[in-house]
């Protein structure tokens, strides 16, 4: 076992894949020269050049739309938005060109690209700058929508999501950036499409993604101490859901609480909750719960930022509730 | 290179056959829009046949094209048999995508045709990701995107043209302009220069031609291929031309003026201009004239019976082609 | 009562307001001259003059921030996509600008904008022009989302937005545009944010919006004959989402079925089921289920797109499970 | 018109307080950021003073103004007081935007000034809108839109620029061309031309200007303003100018030399380049200069002193301005 951040994990795993394969590249706005905006990238201009490490001008729009084209023609970029915020300018591309040409075309056009870059919120920076895409992307398909919470996802399931021929979109987390975490030492490729029990308990599921696993763990950690074991389960992969493994887990617990950092009206928690009612609604001993962020623009001053965003002990408040304690 | 266009007889008469052949074809669509039997969005392309006739005719095979929704007619002159074509129109599955993308939505990534897009503009950016592709894999290749005067005004297209100005991409910006954008009159829509400028404040030289002369469109076109493909970086070229029919299949034309569209149709119309210019220099005669007629009629409607007759897609296919399996095949 | 076209009802919603408010403005493509691709617009150019009805350039990104900045600077404009899958190009303004600067302003810079057009499936206009994007407005706080289904919806609810003093976005369904209802004839403007039974019932609860209220009264006229009687919900606004009608119903027939015709995963449907499991669990006697458009970008085949679309005989298949009939 | 400002010594003594306000308030931000009393994003206006000074002098307290996130200055020389400014920074209640915006999103309607932009180029539609909004009302009033060089790239200006071009909107479109765009050297990411030259093909004339010196900004914006507000429609402005400071709070800096900032501030500094010039001229003398010094220092002092001590926003104001009240309230 070794510790790596998973800033390294996502470096290590593009600088993996670019060995690899010579098609990779990545793109985006300050990923050379600045080795990017949040350091992402170090030393891949380095080691690949500027033929491959491609500072683009601020476009996303034009550089998302170039990238795609690229990837329809035979490469596969990695496409770096500096912030999924940014992406918003090129939501026609991803959505209408990377998701939909493949089916558009009977099956000819294959659009392998992986759209990255940090998603939700950072530290205090603001309504513009802090919201979570994932139950945008996900509701989408011909997307895959993934979103790593450890340094093992972060490099098993990059690496995944540049061998995959489809588009994927491919969340991050600013704040989990500079986080370390035990990881294999070994080259894993994470299979997309599986969740990871991240901790067993038999009276309540909480299932997060991204930097609410941490949330969620917190939480089972101030729960146990009251005698309540929750199993957490982190989703990895938002699109497609492995709705199996916590079907699986309500089978045994009976309870569900769903911790998001995005707003909650059709969020990945309503999917999960209305899946979860489909497929294991003879399981559930009381109402599914939902935390997610409050229902604003995230502002800026401390103690609202504080408030707007899911803490531990919304968490353990919601699980008190469902296992009515 | 080759003989100048205006003194290879073989090539000219090519030209004419192409331009009949869009021709034929698009009228043979409209009839089949009329009576039903293809849906959706329908924009037809007959009286800008010469600029896709003339460019593509200065590309090689493995170039790329990527174009709008007014895609029938450059999926034709890629080589895509009009079959196909008809089939997609209809909804078949032996429609060129299977049936599944329409009027608007045709591909062939054997031919290089990269589509048939229907979002004015997207295929701005798209085309130069293929032509990057092109000088990432130091190929010797150019990609053709054609796009309208309406979608010169959207912001990815400066976008992308600073972009493949900054970085010498091989690619030429084809604007076809028709004068009109649906109901919209250039003049109502842009500001300032001829549309042939709008490449300048990025370093892309631009260039204005008649598009309705099918040769002077091809001189241009040789040229502007030959510098680009010695990579001197991307090239603009506004056609000017017109279309005949409304916008789409569902346009009254309440815009313009019946004569507006039948001056141009008698003064500078593409096929008749080259028939003329074939007839008087002697180079064909009226047999081999009828000919052609005869050929692409047949084509024509042998397309269209094909489409008729061919299967819709099985209905298991409404569940492919969302993802391509890990494994290589799409499904 | 009067026969109207919704088409005329949005119309003569705009005209009234124009007459009633000469802060208010339509701006887009096609919108005057053209008399709106759709004739939605029909006679108002002539009626208001090119200064308050005016056709744009095709910059979706431009113009609808340009109306958006205008309605900031004390304009009340109607800004019409010409349909909202173009509105993807301007989704930026809508979400980063007119949604959240209220809130980043602490109050000061107000966004009294409709944006409005048809939203979802025409027929057979592909996967590129047929997005539902009901969850994804839905999704952010300081939009009011609106989607009318008949005349009298269309133009009360089209009133009540442009008076509204918040961005609002109004889905219309191109389909709908020629069917006539009957409707009041006194100029009603209806209250945003209440939901309206089409049809009581007491056997389950079917819930839509836009064009699957059609779907489900047809549903629930089939249902009739076999003796099940169908509650039929049409929501009206999603955002704010009339969650408290919904659930009185459910108290009464204990069973929910959704339909939409957008794609299922973090959809509208996702959220009502949520939200009826947040407020209404114990009323529930069968797990709710959705019926909502195939997961698949829509195709263009006539079999194959009317096989992806949401149909009556669905919303009756799946209300015989819910009422394990 | 009034005196050119050259010969008006008041407003050159005027212009040398705010640059020297906007530069010590500045650099108080920068301290308070490094002892954590800001968070996020913040991104300092050190060297740029000269822009916004010389154009804000130019228009009327009832004419608008927009801009990016950099924009302390910007809502400074509007005369939003230091301190609802500073308390926006540490997130108090007190602040302009009721601490829910900080650094990057200022607004005050009173005086006009609309942000406060945190996304680039976003301003630049939604001033247009504002210019839109002044001719609707046949008010003669202008909107600066301030936007950076890199900035200067993205789509959704070009699509502005047409729009406004076309409706003769009452806009000045100002770009702070301050030489990089976070890491990005201007070189690297723009083609082609000057970027005063950028509204051209849409009929905007462009000039550029020394924005190190504020009366040639002055000047330059007088004319432009004048013509604008008299109906001649949009202008452009490319204003040469430069930051010493990183992008932002986190930027090492890293592309580019000490020596390269330490060579501007030697020759260009616009508030060196006014006071070696009001000194000489006699205009002004060293003990007002150290009032004016005096002055400034004290009014950040109050600024930064009321930044600290005022409270956070009630935890009650969450939930409210998420959405106006029909009735007009907002809650
Ligand atoms: C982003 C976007 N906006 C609007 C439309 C609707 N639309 C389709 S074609 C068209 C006109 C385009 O005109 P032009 O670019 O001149 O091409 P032409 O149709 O003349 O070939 C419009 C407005 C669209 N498909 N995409
Ligand atoms: C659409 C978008 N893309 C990227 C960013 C990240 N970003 C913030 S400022 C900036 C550089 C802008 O440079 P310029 O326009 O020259 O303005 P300056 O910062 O120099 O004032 C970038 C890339 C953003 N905020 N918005
Ligand atoms: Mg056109
Ligand atoms: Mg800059």
């Amino acid at each position: 076992m070794v510790e790596m951040t998973v800033r390294q994990a996502l470096r290590d795993a593009m600088a993996e894949e670019m060995r690899r394969d010579d098609r990779v590249l990545l793109i985006g706005e300050e990923v050379a020269e600045y080795q990017g905006a949040y350091k992402v990238s170090q030393g891949l201009l380095e080691e690949f050049g500027a033929d491959r490490v491609i500072d683009t001008p601020i476009t996303e729009h034009g550089f998302a739309g170039l990238a795609i084209g690229a990837a329809m023609a035979g490469l596969r970029p990695i496409n770096e938005f500096m912030t999924f915020n940014f992406a918003m300018q090129a939501m026609d591309q991803i959505i209408n060109s990377a998701a939909k040409t493949l089916y558009m075309s009977g099956g000819q056009v294959r659009c392998p690209i992986v759209l990255r870059g940090p998603n939700g919120a950072a530290a205090r920076v603001a309504a513009q700058h802090s919201q979570d895409y994932a139950s945008w992307f996900a509701h989408v398909p011909g997307l895959k929508v993934i979103a790593p919470w450890s340094a093992t996802d972060a490099k098993g399931l990059l690496k995944a999501a540049v061998r995959d021929p489809n588009p994927v979109i491919f969340l991050e987390n600013e704040i989990l950036y500079g986080v370390s975490f035990d990881v294999g030492d070994e080259d894993v490729v994470l299979d997309i499409g599986k969740a990871a029990i991240e901790r067993t308990g038999r009276d309540v599921t909480v299932v997060g993604y991204s930097i609410t696993v941490s949330r969620a763990l917190e939480a089972a950690g101030i729960l146990a101490e009251e005698g309540v074991e929750a199993e957490v389960i982190n989703l990895r992969t938002i699109r497609p859901l492995d709705i199996a493994t916590i079907i699986d887990s309500i089978a045994r617990t009976n309870r569900l609480v769903m911790v998001e950092e995005g707003w909650a009206f059709a969020g990945i928690g309503a999917e999960v909750i209305a899946a979860v009612c489909h497929g294991g609604f003879d399981h559930l001993d009381a109402p599914p719960a939902r935390v997610s962020a409050a229902d604003v623009p995230l502002p800026y001053a401390a103690n609202l930022e504080e408030a707007a965003l899911p803490r531990a002990d919304q968490v353990v408040r919601a699980v008190r509730e469902v296992c009515y304690v | 290179m080759s003989a100048a266009p205006a003194d290879d007889p073989a090539l000219l008469v090519d030209f004419y056959r192409t331009m009949l052949l869009v021709r034929r074809f698009e009228e043979k669509v409209g009839q089949m829009y009329g009576m039903g039997l293809i849906g959706g969005f329908c924009h037809l392309y007959i009286g800008q046949e010469a600029v896709v006739v003339g460019m593509d005719a200065a590309i090689r095979a493995d170039d790329a094209v990527i174009t709008s929704y007014r895609c029938h007619a450059h999926a034709l002159v890629r080589g895509i048999p009009p079959a196909a074509i008809m089939a997609e129109l209809t909804g078949r599955g032996t429609g060129v995508s299977k049936g599944k993308g329409g009027s608007m939505h045709m591909f062939d990534m054997e031919r290089g045709f990269y589509g048939g897009h229907g979002i004015v503009g997207a295929q701005v950016p798209l085309g130069a990701g293929i032509a990057f592709a092109q000088k990432y894999q130091k190929r010797d290749n150019v990609t053709l995107i054609f796009f309208g005067e309406g979608a010169a005004n959207q912001g990815q297209v400066y976008e992308t043209f600073n972009m493949a100005s900054l970085w010498k991409l091989p690619a030429i910006f084809v604007i076809e302009n028709n004068q009109y954008a649906m109901g919209t009159a250039i003049r109502r829509a842009k500001a300032g220069t001829e549309l042939c400028h709008r490449g300048e404040a990025f370093g892309i030289h631009g260039v204005q031609v008649d598009g309705m002369d099918v040769v002077a469109v091809h001189e241009a076109s040789r040229d502007l291929v030959a510098r680009v493909r010695d990579g001197e970086g991307p090239m603009l070229v506004e056609m000017q031309t017109y279309r005949y029919r409304g916008h789409s299949m569902s346009d009254p034309v309440k815009y313009r003026t019946r004569d507006e569209v039948q001056k141009v149709r008698e003064r500078q119309d593409p096929i008749e201009q080259l028939r003329a210019r074939l007839v008087e220099s002697g180079t064909i005669d009226d047999a081999a004239l009828k000919a052609i007629d005869r050929d692409v009629k047949k084509t024509v409607a042998e397309a269209a019976e094909h489409a008729q007759t061919s299967p819709e897609p099985d209905i298991s296919e409404l569940m492919t082609d969302v993802m391509v399996d890990a494994d290589g095949g799409s499904a």
